[in-house]
């Protein structure tokens, strides 16, 4: 666009402060996990790599990070699955509830995590627990899985509505079927919103706390709440810090993989 | 083999995949029904089931020494909530707050979004998308935390700001400001997409027409990517309202409605008054989603 | 009120008839328990803290803790039914005993139970009609700390979180939880005889309007209320907090990193905590749960939980094998002077526990609801 | 006669309350080159649809080669389709594209590579097998379409504006390479336009479309030359409109009349007006020739022709009572065309090429 | 001479390694219709930007009625542009986005919203006001970015391409009104377009551009008739070119030449020949004429005229020996075409008609 000098300063600048405003904090973790202080005194009194080692064989973190990952995966399965469904619905086709079913989607993630979490907690209770299955990694692969359909089907949809439907009608034009039309185009087309949907689900399910809260079972500590576990212990505080630094450094590498991927996700997907 | 000779004609393998492909597309109410199958289930019966049957409690009371529940339709619950004047004014604090995390958001990621947008480089916008979205995996506890440590009595942000004690402390400022950063990317990003869909002929037309950068953005850009706020902010809305954690790490003695509702299901374990307390914040978002509808924000998502 | 209704109280019942275990048998494998943090550890926070890996391989059991942050949590978890056991302080014991989430425990079957200082077995906060619902853990004050460079002289009463508090607006702290409003009750029984109050959990009308005056003026100067001692150690080495309630730990771990920070049993005693192991009425694996009761106040076991965590241990015995030796002295474990000035937590209820019964006391759900307009 | 590729029998196809397609009855021979044309939303892609499968009629019958298809799947059709947006797969090169459909139908590694780059020669595009979609300008595209459709021997081909997004000149390339194709290959083509003037060059026959009905069917000749309505004769070229008063003053006759421009000879007065402009232009009349007399309004020079319009003496003050006149650049030089302005000409025309339309 | 209401004086723009334009120098006259014609990606849209200002040039300076205006911000430059995309502003409606030049310069209500009635009267709009854009047609829209630039009374009016998207009739439509609103303001047009016909029937000088240069800049009639090289001949309208050979042999001359279709008159042999295709089709020849003979290769029927493809006599087998020419369906009737193919004919041409080119 055809921006004054001034005007392009300016907004270089506020991108600037608004990236240290991001970062800065980040940067302090990573400081802090450096830091000898137990409660991340400032400044750092004394420098360690104690946390570091203690994070390096530490069971429960890596115990953690696997629960997590599993119920990361599974929720963004079954959210990528709804979510796609869905999408080809209020796409491809006109019917009573569409607009309903739309709204539908979004309710799970503009309801607070808490609302969530209690209904989803309480009818497990009442309806789930009495047959005999009690929470556990399922529970909290339901209940990420929820929030999570939103995300696929925003990307999915706005892949659809992008793509349209000639291309498929080629497809079945030059004789595939139904199914080997989704095989050969459709899934194709819509693999690297899968893919940008994916990692959003996957991020989000694997940073929530509040639904995790209320639907683990007592055996099932994902990343989260061991972090809460350990956060109010003062022995334990920083290696959180060291898991969290980790964690930033790892995430780079699936974001950029995404983006190489197509110019499309490149835009970071849509929540 | 050359394009004139003739062809047997469409095979006529057709094994029963095919079959049931050509019957789907006879009866394209079956191929909706299929596929709207599973997600209604979940969403539809499951998961509003479930709020309902939380609902339905909030007409229940607990007995408050054994915590069980007693189901005998009451309005108690509403009765509470309404007439005891702290839940007013936790709730009026928790919309200004969500609404104040709102503003802060938007604020910060216009310009942002517009440089990411409309000005940086292709090559760089990519690696401000990533740089964008990393924070997501940061996990949302240990950056409250860090506020905590930053925001803490001669912490850096009091040294930024001169000396001990100037900076806010604890309290309700904090928990705009925490939310605020960690909700950010929820905002930058529905922005940054909405931008990126806007021509940049648009622009060029209002310059043509003797507007200058400010004005083109206020009347040509802001209008446009109302939807897109409006689709972010049903993030930073909706997660400050439901926020009870980073209240508790920053807030200093803040309550929120996520804190009350907290309180009394993880704590008091009256789920029933919980449920009833539940019940604003939900009202509040669907009010919100409705009227979010219209301006065609929920397709921005 | 919202959250009060009818059915069981000790006002107008008993607990709910629950047998408990006649004899130990195998065990099932495994044991689901919900605690306190820090009275489980399994090596996997810090490889040194670890008394569960033994307990594991002596019994066969499976250890799935499940940490809570406050009593209310853990009365929460333990109404979901499924855990079998709960490390739980007074203020909820007697609401799972009435609940019937809980059942009487058969002492006979813990051997080391015999060995637990006399002054903690049969409490009100841990028996119920001269039946037994659990085993001892430890216990530890509700201290008044404060900043030595902040707060001088250095305090003996609790006025400086009260009454004095303004001198120290905005940095006094206090602990985020109902009972709480005891703390008060406690200060008002000391400097306003006229109220009457004989035991901070036993609050009329009268008593606890006062009570919740004095935490709503109190209110006005606090920084913020903390429920975590990461929260509460990180708050008071900076300075945000000045003055207010802390645990022995929470204060050996500023003073450990050289913060000037105090703790004082003020003059008008200290509220505290006495934690009990109790078992779920319904437990899935009762025998698993008896054996980590027995093992948890064996006297190694008891010392390295009670250090950790930092409190008193139930087993005296455990003195012994603290790696600080000086350990139980720290926490005044033999003091029973000490001890005697210290109003465990109970869970309040409409029969007055002072036993009192020509007026109804306030009861717990009363409190929490007064804790949330108290914080407002 | 032979049984037609396609017949199209009560043909209806209603969107919601919109009627798209109200009522079409149509066969297309084998081997024909069949145009539809018509204005926009006149319903030509939705009958093409309904041919592919695309679309399941409101009402009516659609038969392929005799059978009736109405309610098979596209994938059970032997009919392909070029999509106006060419619709290629922008996952795949070049080649797969064209593959497409044989690998669905399992014709073998060899045979698909060999047939695939026959049909790629004759949209002379070898070389090109390995681009991708985005790397193709608009014109090979619509190619690659093309050879992907052929390579399945299709015994029809269906055409939707596959030339609307070129530019003059390429298009008029493709115009001629597809008409090439066509006869090489000697199937069926269906062809959607909404240019007159390809319609016309190219077709065997021509169906116009209006508001989601034939108006009329008929060779390009019989189109252009007998418009069955206004509508046909306004649609396909330029025509002149006389009725009522004006077409009796110039014509001596009642009813409605569409003259085309380029049948109508223009000569100036002799000796005085420009060049290559005087009586000679006219020619001689024949014995029923019409002829008119009027004044140049407006004279456009366009290239190859100037198109006159002449405000007739009969008729006149009448608005309508005025006529366009093309005439080919044959011996005028462009400079001219200024000075013809408001010169007196006299128009003539044979009788015949004054068409008489329903009115 | 009077200051040109644009001029260009040699300017470039590169983009990257890309030189978009490579070297302009063009002078504008007030109240000129002006347009520049080209091929894609020959540079046309880039130097409408630099005008505008929306790209500054890597050198060379853009005047606009005399002042330098090169580092100018497009806000500060008195010239408005319509766009290709339109770029209207989808947030507002009709009136709004019309109003909107006028609300930025401070134009008080009420001359605003007179001022900005009488534009959409002009494209005749009237009745629009308070529809979205995306509520309009192709067409519809088109007028609105007419009347929001026509508004500000710009002293030069930019056009990119603003017919593109239009098909045949609605843009035959557009060019008249467009004409005759730039005839009523008077003020400078200047008009991108790849169609040939559309730049010669509209404007009063037309530059032709090549790979981001000029190529030759005149009045339709001099670009047309006179084209300065092959390209100019070849890109405005058809041409045939005669060379080498064939050149000698047809016109007895070495060199290049080209001859428009239109120029070559066409008559079959006496008697034997169809209908209206005699001797007298090719009237008398002028002292001076060229004469070949050939035969009719091919005949296409295209409504107003019909063209002839004819293999000439002299230098086959040379595959350039083939002449094309167009005939006005005058006289013949559409099915008279048929029968003209593989008959031999007899051309002529006035010798002033083929153009000598540069080689
Ligand atoms: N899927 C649909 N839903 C609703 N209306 C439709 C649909 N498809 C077509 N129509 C309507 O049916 C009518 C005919 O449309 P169709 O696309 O067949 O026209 P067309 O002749 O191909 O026009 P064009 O030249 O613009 O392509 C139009 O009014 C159009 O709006
Ligand atoms: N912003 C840009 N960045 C890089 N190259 C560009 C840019 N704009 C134009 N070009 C290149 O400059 C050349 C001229 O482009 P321009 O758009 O001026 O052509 P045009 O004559 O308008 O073509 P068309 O008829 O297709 O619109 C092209 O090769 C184009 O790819
Ligand atoms: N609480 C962690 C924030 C991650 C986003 N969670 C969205 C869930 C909304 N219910
Ligand atoms: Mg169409
Ligand atoms: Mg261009």
């Amino acid at each position: 666009m055809n921006l004054s000098p001034a005007a392009r300063w300016l907004l270089r600048g506020a991108m600037a402060l608004g990236l240290a405003f991001i970062y800065v904090p980040l940067a302090i973790v990573l400081i802090n996990s450096f830091n000898a202080d137990r409660t991340f005194a400032w400044p750092p009194p004394r420098w360690t790599t104690d946390w570091w080692a203690r994070a390096w064989d530490n069971e429960g973190a890596r115990a953690a990070l696997l629960t997590s990952v599993k119920a990361g995966l599974g929720a963004t399965v079954v959210a990528l699955v709804l979510g796609t469904m869905i999408a080809f619905a209020v796409q491809r086709y006109r019917f009573f509830g569409r607009e309903t079913l739309s709204l539908l989607v979004v309710l799970p993630i503009a309801l607070p995590g808490i609302v969530t979490g209690i209904a989803l907690d309480t009818a497990f209770r009442t309806v789930v627990a009495p047959l005999g299955v009690g929470k556990g990694l399922l529970s909290v692969v339901i209940g990420h899985a929820t929030f999570c359909v939103v995300v696929a089907y925003n990307n999915v949809l706005a892949r659809l509505r992008r793509t349209g439907a000639s291309l498929e009608e080629a497809s079945a034009d030059l004789g595939a079927s139904t199914f080997q039309t989704f095989r050969y185009v459709t899934f194709p087309l819509i693999r690297s919103a899968l893919f940008a949907g994916g990692l959003l689900a996957f991020a989000l399910s694997f940073d929530e706390i509040i639904v995790t809260t209320f639907t683990a079972g007592a055996g099932t500590r994902t990343l989260p709440l061991w972090i809460f576990d350990n956060l109010f212990r003062p022995n334990q505080a920083p290696v959180i810090n060291v898991v969290a630094a980790v964690l930033i450094v790892l995430s780079v590498i699936p974001i950029y993989l995404a983006q190489r991927i197509s110019a499309d996700t490149a835009s970071g997907g849509r929540l | 083999m050359s394009l004139l000779s003739t062809d047997a004609g469409r095979s006529g393998s057709s094994g029963p995949a095919r079959r049931l492909a050509a019957w789907l597309h006879r009866h394209p109410s079956a191929r909706l029904s299929a596929l709207l199958s599973a997600p209604v289930l979940w969403l539809g019966v499951a998961y509003l089931g479930s709020l309902a049957v939380l609902f339905l409690s909030a007409f229940w009371t607990v007995n408050s020494f054994t915590g069980e529940v007693v189901r005998q339709p009451t309005l108690d619950n509403f009765r509470t909530i309404v007439t005891d004047a702290v839940y007013r004014t936790v709730t009026l604090r928790s919309i200004g707050v969500a609404v104040a995390v709102t503003l802060v958001d938007a604020a910060i990621a216009l310009p942002m979004a517009f440089f990411m947008a409309k000005v940086a480089a292709p090559r760089w916008r990519r690696l401000l998308v990533v740089a964008i979205l990393t924070p997501l995996w940061a996990s949302y506890l240990v950056k409250a935390y860090a506020w905590r440590v930053m925001l803490a009595n001669g912490g850096p942000v009091d040294w930024l700001l001169g000396g001990d004690g100037n900076g806010p402390g604890y309290g309700l400022t904090a928990t705009i400001l925490v939310l605020s950063y960690l909700w950010l990317p929820y905002m930058i990003l529905p922005i940054y997409a909405g931008l990126e869909r806007l021509p940049d002929s648009l622009l060029d037309a209002s310059a043509d027409l003797g507007a200058r950068a400010g004005r083109t953005f206020r009347s040509v850009v802001l209008p446009i990517v109302v939807p897109a706020v409006v689709a972010g902010s049903i993030f930073t809305f909706s997660l400050s309202l439901g926020d009870y954690i980073a209240v508790q790490i920053v807030g200093g003695k803040t309550q929120l409605i996520g804190n009350l509702v907290y309180a009394n299901i993880g704590a008091a374990n009256n789920l029933p008054f919980s449920a009833a307390l539940a019940t604003i914040p939900v009202l509040i978002m669907v009010v919100y989603l409705v009227a979010v509808r219209r301006s065609g924000a929920l397709e921005e998502l | 009120s919202g959250s009060s209704g009818g059915g069981a109280n000790p006002a107008d019942g008993k607990p709910p008839k629950i047998d408990k275990l006649a004899s130990l048998g195998a065990g099932e494998g495994q044991v689901n328990i919900v605690s306190w943090a820090g009275y489980v550890e399994n090596g996997t926070n810090d490889p040194k803290v670890n008394w569960v890996t033994d307990f594991e391989k002596q019994t066969g059991c499976k250890v799935n803790s499940k940490v809570a942050g406050t009593s209310d949590e853990m009365v929460t978890l333990m109404k979901s039914g499924e855990y079998d056991l709960v490390s739980a302080s007074g203020d909820a014991s007697l609401r799972m005993i009435y609940g019937g989430v809980v059942a009487p425990v058969n002492t006979d079957l813990v051997p080391n139970y015999s060995d637990v200082r006399d002054f903690l077995k049969m409490k009100s906060w841990n028996s119920v009609d001269n039946v037994s619902y659990g085993i001892p853990h430890g216990w530890g004050a509700n201290l008044l700390a404060y900043r030595t460079d902040k707060v001088s002289p250095a305090p003996t009463s609790w006025s400086v979180v009260f009454d004095n508090a303004a001198a120290n607006a905005k940095h006094i702290t206090a602990y985020d939880s109902p009972i709480y409003i005891a703390d008060a009750a406690m200060y008002l029984m000391a400097h306003k005889p006229e109220l009457g109050i004989k035991n901070p959990y036993a609050l009329d009308d009268k008593q606890f309007n006062a009570a919740v005056d004095l935490l709503k003026a109190q209110n006005k100067n606090v920084g913020e209320y903390w429920s975590d001692y990461t929260k509460a150690v990180q708050a008071l080495k900076s300075g945000n907090t000045v003055a207010g309630t802390a645990w022995q730990v929470i204060v050996n771990l500023a003073e450990a990193d050289q913060a000037p920070v105090a703790a004082v049993l003020p003059s008008e005693g200290a509220t505290g905590w006495s934690d009990t192991w109790m078992v779920a009425a319904k437990a899935k694996h009762p025998n698993c749960a008896y054996k980590w009761m027995d093992w948890i106040i064996s006297p190694q076991t008891n010392a390295q939980a009670a250090e950790w965590f930092g409190e008193a241990p139930a087993n005296p015995k455990a003195c012994e094998f603290t790696s600080d030796k000086g350990h139980c002295d720290k926490y005044h474990a033999a003091d029973a002077a000490y001890a005697s000035k210290i109003w465990y937590w109970t869970t309040p209820t409409t029969r007055c526990l002072d036993g009192r019964t020509n007026v109804t006391c306030k009861d717990y759900a009363a409190w929490t609801q007064a804790w949330t307009g108290i914080k407002g | 006669m032979e049984t037609p590729a396609i017949r199209l029998t009560g043909l209806r196809k209603s969107f919601g309350g919109v009627e798209a397609v109200a009522g079409v009855d149509l066969e297309i021979a084998d081997g024909e080159f069949f145009s539809m044309l018509g204005p926009s939303g006149s319903g030509k892609t939705t009958v093409l649809r309904l041919i592919a499968g695309f679309e399941l009629p409101t009402s009516g019958v659609v038969e392929l080669a005799g059978a009736d298809v109405t309610r098979r799947a596209p994938f059970e059709r032997d009919v392909n389709t070029v999509f106006q947006d060419y619709a290629l797969f922008p996952h795949m090169d070049v080649i797969d594209n064209v593959e497409y459909g044989l690998k669905i139908r399992k014709v073998g590694r060899r045979e698909r590579r060999e047939r695939a780059e026959a049909a790629l020669a004759a949209v002379r595009l070898e070389g090109y097998s390995h681009r991708r979609p985005g790397q193709l300008s608009g014109g090979q595209r619509q190619r690659v379409a093309l050879a992907r459709a052929l390579v399945n021997r299709p015994k029809v081909l269906l055409l939707d504006e596959p030339l609307g997004a070129l530019d003059l000149k390429l298009r008029e390339e493709m115009q001629l390479e597809l008409k090439q194709i066509q006869r090489q290959v000697g199937i069926t083509f269906v062809f959607v336009t909404h240019d007159q003037q390809e319609a016309l060059t190219m077709s065997d026959r021509i169906a116009v479309f209006n508001a989601g009905r034939i108006e009329q069917v008929g060779t390009p000749a019989e189109v252009y030359d007998q418009p069955g309505s206004a509508f046909v004769a306004g649609f396909v070229g330029t025509a002149n409109v006389l009725r009522d008063k004006v077409a009796r003053a110039v014509l001596g006759e009642d009813g409605c009349f569409a003259i085309r421009p380029e049948k109508i000879a223009l000569g100036g007065p002799a000796g005085s007006g420009p060049a290559g402009f005087g009586p000679a232009e006219l020619g001689e009349a024949a014995p029923d020739d019409v002829t008119a007399t009027g004044r140049v309004v407006e004279a456009v020079y366009a290239g190859a022709t100037t198109r006159f319009v002449v405000r007739l003496d009969a008729g006149s003050p009448d608005s309508t009572a005025q006529l366009v006149a093309l005439q080919q650049n044959l011996r005028t030089s462009s400079v001219d065309v200024q000075s013809y302005r408001d010169t007196p000409v006299t128009l003539r025309w044979r009788r015949e090429h004054a068409i008489r339309l329903p009115d």
